[in-house]
């Protein structure tokens, strides 16, 4: 068993490692195959796991990686509901991604091409330890390990600086959540002497309220530079200049969810402190609809698509806040498909359209790619929480918790699922309807992908659509299966009774109602021949993400850039070493100086030493007084 | 004021007198006759002090040989026409300044020291200046010191022969 | 007499002395007054020879004092020895830039 | 007392030979043989073998501090004949005078280190004196040699009243003239001490200082160094310096210690100290000419001297015997070698370490041991005369200002080794005066160096034995 | 006797190469002479030899009560094991080099590793102070000898102001030894000599200002940016990955252990100065154009972090410190081979002149991203487990000073992509149009480096269990002040 789990992760380290060195040798087709099998033959594991459901809640310890006589941090694997759904998400959402990468990437060289698969084998390696790890420990190593890879595949492209940079903005505004996660496991390992998920949690009620608070906001801090949550979300919509699957994989389905998992895996904690909770739920809701107002007008579908993602986070971050963890994790899996078709329906888009983004310079795509335009609808459906889609079941879930909190935050968080639908059909219509705004050998190019792009399409498209059966509420006619099967890691959360039977329907109309209207209004907008993405007034200031990128240009980077340089140049250069040089330089003047005592005249010198004479007699006969003058002075 | 008296202060007044113009006479060979002076003025009160072998070879090494050979070299090269370099007045002043104060403090050296002043020098009396006395003791006690002293000489001598030598 | 008649005297004689090599650039004048200077200690030294020479107990053979006045003569061998070399110096300088002011040679300094 | 009367007497042989031999090169050689029996001789002394048992006493005294620095300036002085033989033959017709100078030179250092009597440290300071102010001026053409000669003369022979004055007055303090105040002394009215003893001691102690070239009687130091002939200044800088610090030693250890109940010498100590450091260190850095500079630095190394005087003790007197050898030893080194460069300045040996590797090898173990770094007898010079300090206690802010100037020191030391190996140029060297044996004398004195440092009981064990 | 071979075989060896005409005979030589070297401290550290050979001891100045002893402990395994490995990699990373007066270099670095040995293995204050020394002097004439046009000065300082340093501590031992009950130099009777506070103050500071210069620490820093840029950088890899940990090692050896009172109660100002060196140096680390000047200064902002945390106390800060010593000697070493081979091969420092590197030189580019995480701890380098245990000793210490100095993982974040993104990415510039990528012999060392440093950061016990013993020492003694 042990074994067994252990291969888990292992398999795509070796994957990264065979086709990460051989990278010359492989050929495409070789590297290829070897990064998805082994990513697939996880999954196959993973699913032995899940059916034979042998979890167990102690640890499989296999080496102490950090011990001494304050704390001992073994590298131990946790294998439990909430890791193997986040195991099973992983692989198999992983896989297909893979598979799909093996046609998106094919006009990479070799090398190229061997280099990015073995990226992805490394990240899923790294997200497996992330959600694996006993101990927040092995989870920052996870964390850590996946943040490196975005970085790396962000900047896959690397000739291109802006990728580049994009790259590193990733990586940095990561580290910050990262300082974030680090704090609260020194804080855990100093006041609990320990890190283990089982010990952490058994003691949790030894802890005071400042320390529970506190290694929870710092927690949280880490989840939201992970997740991208108000402030820290700018890096997510740069991460697009990462090839599409990335984007898919990582950007949409696992890594950004690895704070919601961090936050579900801790709920212990989270629990005991309100504070928190209301601050995550804050955040979220803030998140979610700022992200969806500045997707309203992006031009860029992959933008689109990332804001889309940050909001959607934010959902799950509200639920999170209100203590519904199984409805966000549930709304993290859902969102995994839709969200991972989206892409790569997004990318077979753009595959087909040669490498165009803007959508104003698409439209009328229907009849040139027919599956990626159903599976795509699915997806849009689903995300807008068409009834009975997996986005509606949990998005319903959500909205339930959020009412079941308090009016406001259920209004609020309403609008902004509103806001989703507006901004997914908007998209949804500029490019498969209205008529082709591209240039011509843009039409002539137009075709519809190869399989191994499609069949991930459909695969995912069928798991977006009725993926959310596992949770259905009673009322039609459903059972929350996932509630249950998480139970005995994460408290499930008290499902509405009766009175809110009610409300279910009326959201179930409103819905159905709503996205009506928004369609035709999409389809009034946006289905047209031309459009060209020019904004006015506080469009524009949407368009421009509300100059949130600006804001940090002109309140973090600039001054700290200054700093750097006022440090470098004035404090080193002239301050400190300017001290240090200048006593070389007086010692030299005072010795230009004092060497014309030396006048050479015999004269002079006999002269001296008369009166110093004189002097030492002075000296010697009023030493006592000059003795307590120094004393004084000194 | 008996004679010794008289005497005593009028030796101290011409050694020193003589003394100044050793040092104020612009003519080197003025200089050393009034050195020469000054050497007699000491020599007598050596005789004072019942030192009699010491004025007398204060008379003959001093007066007599040295400062002849001071008196020829002086002859020897006529300084009437010396290379005048710059001559500064405050280096003189300055000087004039610090030998006062060097004086002042043997002076108070010797003021303080209030264990000398009840000491007295009974002039006129004792025989250690004597020849044979000095010369018993010279030669027992101080043979080494005489000894050594040759060698002082014949370094001296060498020198002399090495430096003064012409060369050709 | 007092012997600190006798000291002031030799004090005085021996700071004329220092003032002369003080004031004066003239070489061979410079050597007479550090000549001056030595007589000026001969003379404390007999002084004290015969201070010491009452200090000892009398009656009886003394040599209390003795070796000061033996000093004395060793001082004076000392300075011939001394004036026959610097006198040769100073002829030698003479030699070669015909002049005997100290300040005139001034290669070395600084 | 042997070491006195062979020296003596090798002088005067040598003196014959000027006559005697007429092979030029011989003198040298003589000379060498001389040392060496002067130095078996010192030897077998301090075994308790004496040619003859003359009453010595009450004049000089043979204990073994006395005979051992005997040695090392013996030896000394066979090393820099040894190195120097050709340099001493360039200096005209007068090298057995030379010879004989040197010979008696030190027999003046024999006494200096045995004097139990004021009058003897007189006639050996004068021993020491004369034949210096002969030498400096030997060079006779060379007008920097004539003011040189000129320059110490003078000073010297005002330093020689200054110190008769101070002999007078002690005289006049204590009756006596023995270094070791007799019991019936004048009982004083200072503490029991008195106002001429003391008086006569700091004016003593300055005349001392001219000699030991402590400022602010440094003065003729660097002109004197700088003007006489390279041999000469090595010998003057090295081994007379040391004798009259041992004598200086040897004064305040009896006169100092038994007065410093009642008065407190340290002031005048300290102010001499820092200073001579001041002067030597600070002015040492400008210096364009090396040999001006170590003519600088020996003023500086006198200042570290000056600590073994500052803190009588017995560490500070074996400090002063190691600092003695291990400074004559470096300094002669550098010496020799400097006279086999055509230009002195620091250009001048500017790539020293591609043309004469040896020479420039040698030239940086001097200089490190100068400088005080480990592995040299340098180190263990410093470590003595900073221990010796700290041992007297509550005065560590001595050793520090110490210490900061002995890193100063290292700015011109190691500039030397700068233009020796690190900057290009070509040196011109007199090739052929640089001899097989010339170098092998340079290598041997850099392995005494490093064994004295790696092993100081080498040397100090004889303190003991 | 195996401690003193360590010493011996690169003394003599470097005595020998001195006198080798044409450098293939040195280079083979010398890289013998360090393999000897490093086998021997694997036998030791694999216990193939018995323990008794690892001390030495032997009179030396028996009338200065100075011993010549050398002990063993595992943090002196870990530091002598670190500086045979190094001096092999820059060995066999420079084989290829032709260096002028082969024979001088190789004697001199070799001379260098010995005195180095001596300073972790001396047990006694006289034989410490000589090979603190030995190593100074030996660099000195390397670095002034071999490097860019400005070394002499840059050298020169570099050498005065640790000479300075090691003076203060010279008198410190001094005084020491008159404090001792038995007057000697050995470590054992500086630990029982008898001080009041205000004397154990005064020599805390003599030792302590002598080892910040070596570390450097804020403000004594400003010595070592200019003598790495301007030094050779075969030399450099040695002085910032083996030099620089003798202060800190001295500060472990040398001053916790005789002066805990006084350490303890200085440790706050301490820890805030070495939080400074490590911001200030990562801030100004941002800026830099020049390579070279980077990584000097990313590595002082790695020693002051390792200093605050020595002070720290605690048991994972002092296990951290430990370990990080050897972590960072490597990593840092892994980048200032990649600095030499793009200075070498490129012909410039300047990073902005660099560029597009990873499409020229993939295996150079692959190689320094390892490095370059390693330099930024990131798991599963073995630097993470050096700074993730020292940075929880600071939180442990306070947790202000803890939150502080964890934004420096951010800056060292910063600069390092920096440096990684403006030499490989983006396009080529003339400098490097058409590189080369990096040569056989520098490749088989950084591989070396990196399969240590993967191994190290994903089982880090080996070196945790080889410095155990010391951490439990060295905290015995000042948990015994702090109750």
């Amino acid at each position: 068993m042990n074994a067994l789990v252990l291969c888990i992760p292992l398999l795509p380290f070796l994957g990264f490692l065979i086709v990460g060195l051989c990278r010359n040798k492989l050929s495409k087709t070789m590297s290829g195959i070897l990064a998805s099998g082994v990513i697939g033959i996880s999954f196959i594991l993973t699913l032995v796991i899940f059916f034979s459901h042998s979890y167990s809640p102690n640890a499989i310890t296999y080496f102490n990686f950090i011990s001494n006589s304050q704390y001992n941090i073994p590298f131990a694997f946790q294998v439990d509901q909430l890791s193997t759904l986040f195991m099973l998400i992983i692989t198999g959402v992983g896989f297909l991604i893979h598979v799909y990468s093996t046609a998106y990437m094919s006009e990479e060289t070799p090398e190229h091409y061997a280099r990015y698969f073995s990226y992805l084998n490394l990240f899923v390696f790294s997200m497996l330890l992330l959600v694996l790890g006993a101990n927040y420990v092995i989870m920052f190593i996870g964390w850590e390990g996946v943040g490196i890879c975005s970085y790396l595949l962000i900047g896959f492209w690397f000739k291109n600086n802006q990728y580049n940079y994009a790259a590193r903005k990733a990586f940095i505004m990561n580290r910050i959540g990262d300082v974030g996660f680090l704090l609260a496991i020194f804080w855990l390992l100093a006041r609990l002497g320990s890190a283990d998920y089982s010990i952490v949690f058994s003691n949790a009620s030894t802890l005071s309220v400042t320390d529970v608070t506190g290694i929870t906001i710092l927690l949280f801090v880490g989840a939201i530079g992970k997740s991208a949550q108000i402030p820290l979300y700018t890096w997510l919509p740069d991460a697009m200049a990462g090839p599409t699957p990335v984007s898919a994989l990582i950007h949409a389905a696992t890594m950004v969810t690895a704070g919601i998992y961090m936050i579900a895996r801790s709920n212990v904690l989270f629990s005991m402190s309100p504070v928190t909770m209301d601050i995550v739920a804050v955040i979220g809701l803030a998140t979610a609809i700022l992200a969806a107002s500045i997707a309203l007008f992006q031009n860029d579908i992959k933008k689109v698509l990332a804001y889309s993602t940050v909001s959607q986070l934010g959902f799950m971050f509200v639920a999170l806040g209100v203590g519904a963890y199984t409805t966000g994790v549930f709304h993290v899996m859902t969102h995994s498909f839709f969200k991972a078709l989206l892409f790569l329906g997004a990318g077979s888009v753009i595959h087909a359209m040669g490498g165009e983004q803007d959508i104003t310079k698409m439209g009328g795509l229907r009849k040139k790619i027919p599956i990626t335009y159903w599976t795509f609808l699915i997806a849009v459906l689903a995300i807008s929480g068409f009834p009975f889609t997996s986005g509606f079941v949990s998005k319903d879930e959500i909205l339930m918790a959020a009412y079941a909190h308090s009016q406001p935050l259920f209004w609020l968080t309403t609008f902004a699922a509103v806001l989703t639908a507006l901004y997914m059909f908007r998209v949804f219509m500029l490019v498969f309807l209205g008529g082709f705004r591209g240039s011509e050998e843009q039409q002539h190019h137009l075709h519809e992908s190869p399989p191994a792009m499609t069949i991930p399409l459909i695969i995912l498209a069928v798991l977006a659509a009725i993926g959310g059966f596992v949770q259905l509420p009673e009322i039609f006619g459903g059972h929350d299966y996932f509630n249950e099967f998480l139970a005995p890691v994460v408290p499930a959360f008290k499902h509405v009774g009766e009175s809110m039977a009610v409300q279910e329907y009326y959201l179930l109309g409103g819905t159905v109602v709503g996205l009506l209207i928004i369609f035709l209004l999409c389809k009034k907008w946006y289905a047209v021949k031309h459009f060209e993405g020019k904004y006015t007034g506080i469009k524009n200031v949407l368009a421009h993400k509300w100059y949130i990128d600006e804001l940090y240009d002109a309140i973090i980077v600039n001054p700290f850039n200054n700093i750097a340089g006022f440090l470098k140049s004035i404090v080193e250069k002239s301050g400190i070493d300017g001290i240090v040089n200048g006593v070389g330089r007086f010692i030299q003047y005072s010795s230009r100086q004092v060497r014309l005592v030396q006048s050479g005249m015999v004269g002079n010198y006999i002269l001296i030493m008369v009166l110093s004479i004189t002097v030492l007699f002075m000296v010697f006969w009023n030493q006592d007084l000059i003795i307590g003058f120094l004393q004084k002075i000194f | 004021m008996d004679i010794t008296t008289i005497i005593f202060w009028f030796l101290s007044a011409l050694a020193l007198f003589s003394a100044i113009m050793v040092v104020t006479r612009k003519n080197p060979i003025f200089s050393v006759l009034w050195l020469i002076v000054v050497f007699f003025a000491i020599s007598g009160h050596y005789l004072l002090l019942n030192a009699q072998f010491l004025a007398v070879v204060n008379i003959i090494v001093y007066a007599g040989a040295i400062m002849v050979l001071f008196l020829f070299v002086v002859m020897m090269m006529n300084l009437d026409n010396l290379p005048v370099v710059n001559k500064n007045t405050w280096m003189k002043f300055l000087g004039v300044i610090s030998g006062g104060l060097l004086l002042c403090i043997l002076v108070s050296t010797s003021k303080s020291a209030a264990d000398m002043n009840l000491k007295t020098i009974v002039l006129k009396d004792g025989d250690i200046g004597l020849i044979e006395n000095l010369g018993k003791v010279l030669f027992t006690k101080y043979a080494l010191p005489f000894e050594i002293s040759s060698i002082l000489f014949l370094s001296a001598m060498v020198g002399a022969v090495v430096i003064g030598k012409k060369e050709s | 007499m007092p012997v600190s008649y006798y000291i002031i005297l030799a004090s005085t004689l021996f700071c004329i002395g220092v003032a002369g090599v003080l004031t004066r650039r003239n070489a061979i004048i410079i050597f007479m007054c550090v000549e001056l200077m030595l007589n000026a200690v001969n003379l404390l030294l007999v002084a004290f020879s015969k201070m010491q020479n009452i200090a000892t107990p009398p009656g009886g053979v003394t040599v209390g004092g003795t070796d000061a006045q033996l000093f004395v003569f060793f001082i004076m061998v000392v300075a011939a020895a001394e004036v026959s070399v610097g006198l040769a110096i100073i002829v030698m300088m003479y030699r070669n830039v015909h002049s005997i002011d100290i300040n005139f040679l001034n290669r070395l300094k600084n | 007392m042997n070491a006195l009367i062979l020296s003596a007497a090798w002088g005067i042989i040598l003196m014959f030979c000027s006559i005697l031999v007429k092979n030029k090169k011989s003198f040298g050689y003589i000379a060498a043989f001389g040392l060496l029996t002067i130095l078996i001789g010192n030897i077998a002394d301090t075994y308790g073998m004496q040619i003859t048992h003359y009453n010595i006493y009450p004049m000089l005294s043979l204990d073994r501090f006395g005979l051992l620095f005997n040695t090392i300036a013996i030896l000394s002085t066979l090393i820099f004949v040894l190195l120097s033989t050709i340099e001493i033959r360039k200096t005209g017709k007068y090298q057995p005078e030379f010879y004989t100078l040197i010979f008696f030179v030190l027999c003046g250092i024999t006494i200096l280190t045995s004097y139990q009597n004021l009058l003897m440290l007189f006639l050996g300071i004068e021993i020491l004196s004369i034949p210096l102010y002969i030498l400096t001026g030997s060079d006779k053409k060379n007008l920097k040699s004539n003011e040189a000669s000129l320059k110490y003369f003078l000073m010297g022979a005002f330093s020689t009243g200054i110190m008769l004055m101070g002999i007078a007055l002690i005289y006049g303090g204590t009756g006596t003239f023995n270094l070791q105040p007799s019991t019936h002394s004048v009982v004083g009215t200072y503490h029991g001490i008195s106002f001429l003893e003391i008086t006569g001691l700091i004016i003593l102690m300055c005349a001392m200082a001219f000699k030991a070239s402590v400022a602010p009687f440094h003065f003729w130091a660097p002109d004197v160094y700088d003007g006489a002939p390279t041999p000469v200044t090595s010998f003057m800088a090295t081994i007379v310096k040391a004798a009259a610090f041992i004598a200086f030693f040897k004064l305040c250890e009896v006169r100092v210690a038994d007065t410093s109940a009642a008065i407190n010498w340290k002031m005048i100590f300290s102010i001499m100290i820092v200073a001579t450091l001041f002067i030597g260190n600070i002015t040492a850095i400008f210096q364009q000419s090396v040999k001006r500079m170590l003519a600088y630095s020996s003023i500086a190394q006198a200042g570290f001297m000056m600590y073994a005087i500052f803190s009588l003790n017995d560490v500070a007197k074996e400090g002063l015997l190691y600092y003695a050898l291990a400074y004559s030893l470096a300094t002669i080194g550098l010496f020799a070698t400097m006279s086999k460069m055509k230009d002195y300045t620091f250009e001048g040996y500017n790539g020293l370490a591609k043309k004469q590797p040896t020479l420039a090898a040698t030239n940086a173990i001097f200089l490190l041991s100068l400088s005080g770094i480990p592995l040299t007898a340098g180190f263990f010079a410093k470590y003595y005369m900073l221990a010796s300090v700290i041992k007297t206690g509550s005065n560590t802010w001595l050793v520090i200002v110490g210490v900061c100037f002995a890193a100063i020191a290292i700015y011109y030391y190691f500039r030397l080794i700068q233009s020796m190996y690190f900057k290009t140029g070509n040196p011109e060297t007199l090739d052929e005066e640089i001899t097989p044996f010339f170098k092998n004398s340079l290598i041997a004195v850099a392995v005494l160096i490093i064994l004295l440092g790696a092993f100081p009981q080498l040397l100090l064990n004889w303190f003991y034995f | 006797m195996i401690a003193l071979l360590l010493i011996l075989i690169p003394f003599l060896t470097g005595l020998a190469a001195f006198f080798m005409r044409e450098g293939k005979m040195a280079r083979n030589w010398s890289l013998f002479s360090s393999l000897l070297t490093l086998l021997c401290i694997i036998l030791l550290i694999t216990n193939s030899v018995s323990a008794s050979n690892a001390s030495f001891d032997i009179a030396w100045l028996p009338f200065l009560g100075s011993r010549f002893t050398l002990a063993m402990t595992g943090m002196v395994k870990m530091l002598v094991l670190l500086n045979a490995i190094i001096y092999f990699i820059v060995f066999l990373a420079t084989f290829k080099r032709a260096f002028i007066q082969p024979g001088r270099y190789f004697g001199l670095m070799l001379l260098m590793q010995a005195g180095m040995m001596g300073v972790f293995l001396a047990a006694d204050g006289l034989v410490f102070y000589f090979f603190w020394e030995l190593a100074l002097v030996p660099a000195y004439f390397l670095c002034s000898q071999w490097g860019n046009e400005k070394r002499i000065q840059a050298t020169f300082k570099f050498f005065v102001y640790t000479f300075i340093g090691s003076l203060l501590m010279l008198i410190g031992m001094i005084i020491m030894h008159g404090k001792t009950p038995d007057h000697s130099y050995a470590l054992q009777s500086f630990m029982h000599a008898n001080l009041s506070l205000t004397e154990e103050n005064f020599l805390f500071w003599l030792f302590f200002i002598a080892f910040a210069i070596k570390m450097p620490l804020f403000p004594f820093h400003t010595w070592q940016p200019f003598a790495y840029e301007q030094s050779d950088t075969s030399i450099t890899i040695v002085l910032s990955s083996v030099m620089v940990k003798m202060g800190l090692f001295a500060v472990l050896r040398w001053i916790l252990p005789i002066f805990p009172h006084a350490a303890v109660s200085n440790s706050h100002l301490i820890i805030i100065l070495g939080v400074i060196s490590l911001l200030y140096a990562s801030v100004i680390a941002v800026r830099q154009n020049d390579l070279k000047r980077l990584i000097a200064y990313s590595s002082i902002a790695h020693i002051g972090l390792m200093c605050a945390a020595i002070f720290s106390g605690t048991v994972p800060g002092m296990q951290g410190v430990m370990v990080q010593m050897f972590n960072h000697g490597i990593i840092v070493a892994g980048l200032w081979i990649t600095a030499e081979v793009i200075e070498t091969q490129y012909g410039t420092r300047k990073i902005s002149e660099l560029g597009g590197l990873a499409q020229k030189a993939p295996v150079l580019a692959t190689l320094l991203m390892i490095m370059a995480l390693g330099n930024i701890a990131l798991p599963l380098t073995s630097a993470f487990v050096g700074e993730f245990l020292m940075f929880s000793g600071i939180f442990q210490y306070s947790i202000i000073i803890g939150a502080v100095a964890l934004i420096s993982i951010i800056l060292s974040a910063i600069y390092t992509l920096n440096m990684v993104q403006n030499i490989f990415y983006g396009n080529t510039l003339p400098a490097t149009q058409d590189a080369t990528d990096i040569n056989r012999n520098a490749k088989y060392a950084m591989i070396i480096l990196t399969v240590l440093i993967l191994f190290l950061g994903f089982y880090p016990q080996p070196l945790l269990q080889l410095v155990n013993d010391s951490v439990q020492g060295i905290l015995s003694g000042l948990n015994f002040v702090l109750k």
